[in-house]
């Protein structure tokens, strides 16, 4: 973990609100695991005052390059998608727990599964994982036409299969009609995604291998300030929990409370 | 060459900042980040009797130059404290605040008294300003009798001198210091965040889990200031001050109004190097406003002795 | 279509949003700029018995995402207001809201009298908040008593509905706010500002002359959403909510607290046309979000009938 | 008054943390009177919440622009002088009474004093004299060599003496100092700059025609917060008062306390 000033190499708008980012800098050299996030900070004044906790969403440590992708939401994510090509931003990072796929081989078959927003730190999981020879199945769920994005990313890596509510594109329904339908078979599950959907595959894959990334509001995103912390499943009211900055964001299903 | 250092009671500082409580932990993150040994002194999470979880999340929201946050006091509870967190903090030659939160003046009694015994705890803070939980906390800290009266009992079982956090959110601050100082406490810490709340635009609903919380950051430092411009001309024991504090001209602005020494909070989470890079930057700032020690700067707003004309600016 | 007309006590409003006391003058710079019918209604600048001054200058300064002021109520006095400012402001087609300030009750009681007869003036509020006097003002405001005996005797002599303006520094809102309701208020507006203070980094001294001065601006919205949210649970009558008002976004926050009607201060000096704008936006504001009253948004934070999940966001 | 947007067309440092700034824009349409001001926003969000009163140091009707001096020294003015061609600058202008110079016609000999930060509005002003034909004479002072500016500008329209506090350029001392020493004779004195400066001179010239440009904190800039009263000279404890963001900041020596 480190704090540096990254430089804005481009800034595209990929989907409806959706912007891709790359930044170029030291702190790349630190990055390996998929799953872990930067944070942050916006503005140097006090437009934003609290960084923004936003994905890695691939990762070229040979150019000393990163990619955030993210959507355009509130304030904060509004400023980040005016900065342009040669702009310095702060950046702290890499912080938490990514997946872990290090137990992972070539004899494994992965179902990757991303709803909106949460679909961007599977891209450079899927990417290890099939460097490493691991097959892997994408299933992604959006809204609607215009808010699908790297579909034809993760095609390139193994099958993709997509989900729109409206039904604007590919399957009418959330990533679990997909899975209703073609009930694929795998040997680890990981995903991300608005947490009903976590919820929905926790109750639907009781008894295999299975990780989720959180999503929490954050303040020090390095674990010293208690904002972010989760109960876990076997002492729901007690005082035992998790960060998720540094214990998670991604957990093993049914680990933390969701 | 300017000179940082301040003598308060129990606390040797080789530099007035340290870092607030609850922006810190309990320094284990700050600790991979930079050597703690560069802080003046160390404020620590505030630790009850018992373990604690606080409350739901969200737990924090931003907001205009400011944060509301309602963690609750989690914390790991006295034992855990005593036999985890404050041994790894042995290895950094810095004094430690312990900040002590309770329900009942019992609870305060029993923290206060086990950790003012750990061997690098040179001073206790007591949080009788918590805006975050139910009972205790804020409760303690609006009422100058029942503020005097948890002042008193720490007091008689501490073995380190015992600063108390005032609560901005009162009518009439000097009052409840007063009534702090005459219960015997050694110093006052000030201020904590001020009850604040923010609602959704979609939901219609609070931000925050817990509805209100505690508003900290930029955004209250001139409450601050006030407050401490206020009591450090009614009372005689030394005042730390806190709220909104980013930079070297921020901790003299607390000086000129009446600080002995300052805590960094928020900016912590803004900056993980604020308070190192705030060290560094004070005796170039001083310099260049001619101050040699910092003491010079102390309540320097309303001391007679010190000689600058009062000019229209 | 949606519908932003509001009816309270005396103020038949064709939408909610109004300039706030001391930040609009008496309306005649803003009327050069604008036409003031567009305005729900207008809060005028504290009146006094006599012609005041005010305090010296500086009486103004920044802070983070906020100012300090301390003008100290100066006014042209009851009888210029009576036959200059008022006057003017008839060709308006927009309801006057008087403020009334004072250092004893008695004064307070003669500027209601006369001025509540005035035929523009659709109501009063009462100023017992203003941090920058030293009698009367913010005196009046932090005393349940105190609060409730000026709020009784000018409802004896005004002819239109009294509104009493709250201080937000105090320990205990609702205290004060329900012994004002009891003792016959109509309504309340707050918040007015929070005490704060700023040191000139050169000098060492207060940037303002008078030392302290009341925060305003975005800095202050979280302390005042609270306080309306709190108030508006115990009390049965309506409040007009202010503090760091700038937008839409933020007119809805304060509804959603519990606030019925809305003031603008500070930010008609960041930008002059800032109500016209607000009033403008606020229809697209709450189609957007599935209003069509903005009744609808009141107290919708706390009211169990608004059906919408406490999710987490 | 208006308010508007309108567009940096130049930026130039012209003496240490001295900037000159050219902006383009309808609000010149309404920019007559030297010694006005305008009430700049220098940033849309939170750093800078108050606009900044700065006076205007020419107007180029022709092309639409105008000009403005100021120094670089709290967190508006050093944002200010980061602002690049081509930016948009929230303007509230034109604003304030300026210098009265219709009475004066070519028989006239203004004397023109300016200190520091307050030579800007003055530059205006004897332009606009000397186009009437009234003789200008000029005394500038300044800290020291390196801030001295416009020295080259004043000269053109007429006699221009230099003083700084430290001697390093023109006469060692303030623009008192060469007052003593030419003991110029003038119709009509025009000042602006530190209010110790403007004391001196309402003293020194008890029975001229003088007029004082004046500064003071201000909010609305427009004369409805009371931010910028001062007392009047003849009625100097009462509740009389002249508000210096309308009935100035130009006022007639011994009107106003200063
Ligand atoms: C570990 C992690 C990874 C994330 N990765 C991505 C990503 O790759 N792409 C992406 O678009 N978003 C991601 N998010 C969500 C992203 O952090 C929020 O969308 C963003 O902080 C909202 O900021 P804003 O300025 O748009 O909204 P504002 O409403 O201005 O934010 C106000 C405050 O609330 C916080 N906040 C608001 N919404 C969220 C949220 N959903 N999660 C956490 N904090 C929130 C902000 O951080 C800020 O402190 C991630 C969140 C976490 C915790
Ligand atoms: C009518 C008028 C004309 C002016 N013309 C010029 C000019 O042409 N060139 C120039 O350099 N300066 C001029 N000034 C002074 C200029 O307004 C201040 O230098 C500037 O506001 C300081 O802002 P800052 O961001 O640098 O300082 P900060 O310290 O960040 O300012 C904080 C607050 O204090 C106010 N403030 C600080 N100093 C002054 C001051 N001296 N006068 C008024 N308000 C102040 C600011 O406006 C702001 O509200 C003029 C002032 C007035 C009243
Ligand atoms: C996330 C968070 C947690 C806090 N926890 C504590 C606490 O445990 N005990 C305490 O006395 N104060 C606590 N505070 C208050 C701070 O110590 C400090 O008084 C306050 O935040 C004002 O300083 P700041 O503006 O620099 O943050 C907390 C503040 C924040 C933001
Ligand atoms: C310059 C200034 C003058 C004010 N004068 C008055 C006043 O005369 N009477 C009053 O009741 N409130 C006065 N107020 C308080 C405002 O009406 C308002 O309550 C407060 O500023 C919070 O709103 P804001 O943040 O939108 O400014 C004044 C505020 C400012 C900034
Ligand atoms: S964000 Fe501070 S502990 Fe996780
Ligand atoms: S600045 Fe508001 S009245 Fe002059």
């Amino acid at each position: 973990m480190k704090k540096a000033w990254m430089t804005v190499i481009s800034q595209k708008e990929i989907a409806r609100n959706i912007y891709e980012m790359t930044l170029e800098g030291e702190l790349v050299e630190m990055m390996s695991s998929p799953g872990q996030f930067v944070h942050i900070r916006v503005t140097e004044g006090f437009d934003t005052l609290l960084r923004r906790p936003i994905s890695i969403s691939s990762i070229d440590t040979k150019k000393g390059r990163f990619r955030i992708t993210y959507r355009a939401d509130g304030k904060g994510t509004k400023l980040l998608a005016t900065k342009q090509s040669g702009e310095k931003i702060d950046v702290l990072g890499p912080l938490g727990n990514g997946f872990p796929i290090a137990q992972l081989n070539s004899r494994d078959h992965a179902l990757i599964v991303g709803g909106g927003i949460g679909v961007p730190p599977l891209l450079e999981l899927t990417k290890q994982l099939n460097q490493t020879g691991v097959r892997t199945t994408h299933i992604l769920g959006f809204q609607s036409k215009e808010d699908v994005f790297y579909k034809n990313e993760f095609s390139y890596f193994g099958d993709t299969y997509v989900a729109t509510v409206d039904g604007s594109y590919g399957t009418k329904g959330f990533v679990t009609t997909i899975l209703d339908e073609i009930t694929p078979s795998f040997t680890t599950l990981f995903a991300c995604g608005p947490t009903p959907m976590l919820k929905a595959l926790e109750n639907m894959y009781p008894n295999e291998n299975v990780y989720l990334s959180l999503e929490e509001r954050m303040g020090c995103g390095i674990g010293a300030c208690f904002a972010c912390v989760c109960h876990l499943q076997d002492d729901p009211q007690g005082y035992t929990y998790k960060k998720v900055c540094t214990d998670g964001p991604v957990f093993k299903a049914r680990e933390v409370v969701l | 060459m300017t000179c940082l250092t301040v003598q308060l009671p129990g606390l040797d500082l080789k530099n007035p900042i340290m870092p607030a409580s609850g922006c810190f932990g309990f320094g284990r993150e700050y600790a991979k980040l930079y050597d703690l040994n560069v802080l003046g002194a160390i404020m620590i999470k505030a630790t009850t009797a018992e373990p604690r979880f606080g409350n739901p999340t969200p737990r924090v929201a931003e907001t205009n130059a400011g944060m509301l946050n309602a963690i609750g006091l989690q914390n790991p509870g006295l034992e855990k404290v005593l036999t985890e967190e404050l041994p790894f903090l042995e290895k950094f030659n810095v004094p430690i605040i312990a900040n002590v939160a309770g329900s009942e003046i019992e609870d305060y009694v029993q923290v206060a008294r086990e950790i003012s015994k750990a061997p690098n705890v040179h001073a206790l803070e007591l949080n009788i300003s918590c805006p975050n939980v139910k009972t205790g906390g804020i409760a303690f800290g609006t009422d100058p009798l029942v503020a005097a009266q948890v002042t008193q009992a720490v007091k008689e079982v501490s073995s380190v001198p015992v600063y108390v956090k005032l609560s901005p959110n009162v009518a009439n601050i000097s009052e409840i210091a007063l009534a702090i100082e005459a219960a015997g406490a050694d110093g006052l810490t000030m201020i904590n965040t001020l009850l604040g709340m923010r609602m959704d635009l979609k939901t219609g609903r609070p931000i925050l889990a817990n509805g209100t919380g505690g508003l900290s950051g930029p955004a209250i430092k001139p409450v601050a200031i006030r407050m401490i411009h206020e009591v450090s001309q009614k009372v005689s024991i030394p005042i730390i001050g806190m709220g909104g504090i980013q930079s070297a001209e921020d901790v003299l602005e607390y000086f000129y109004a009446g600080a002995s020494a300052v805590a960094v909070g928020t900016a912590n989470f803004i900056d993980p190097f604020v308070c190192p890079t705030i060290i560094e930057e004070l005796p170039y700032k001083m310099h260049e406003l001619g101050f040699e020690h910092i003491s010079e700067c102390i309540g320097r707003s309303w001391k007679q002795h010190a000689k600058i004309a009062y000019s229209r600016p």
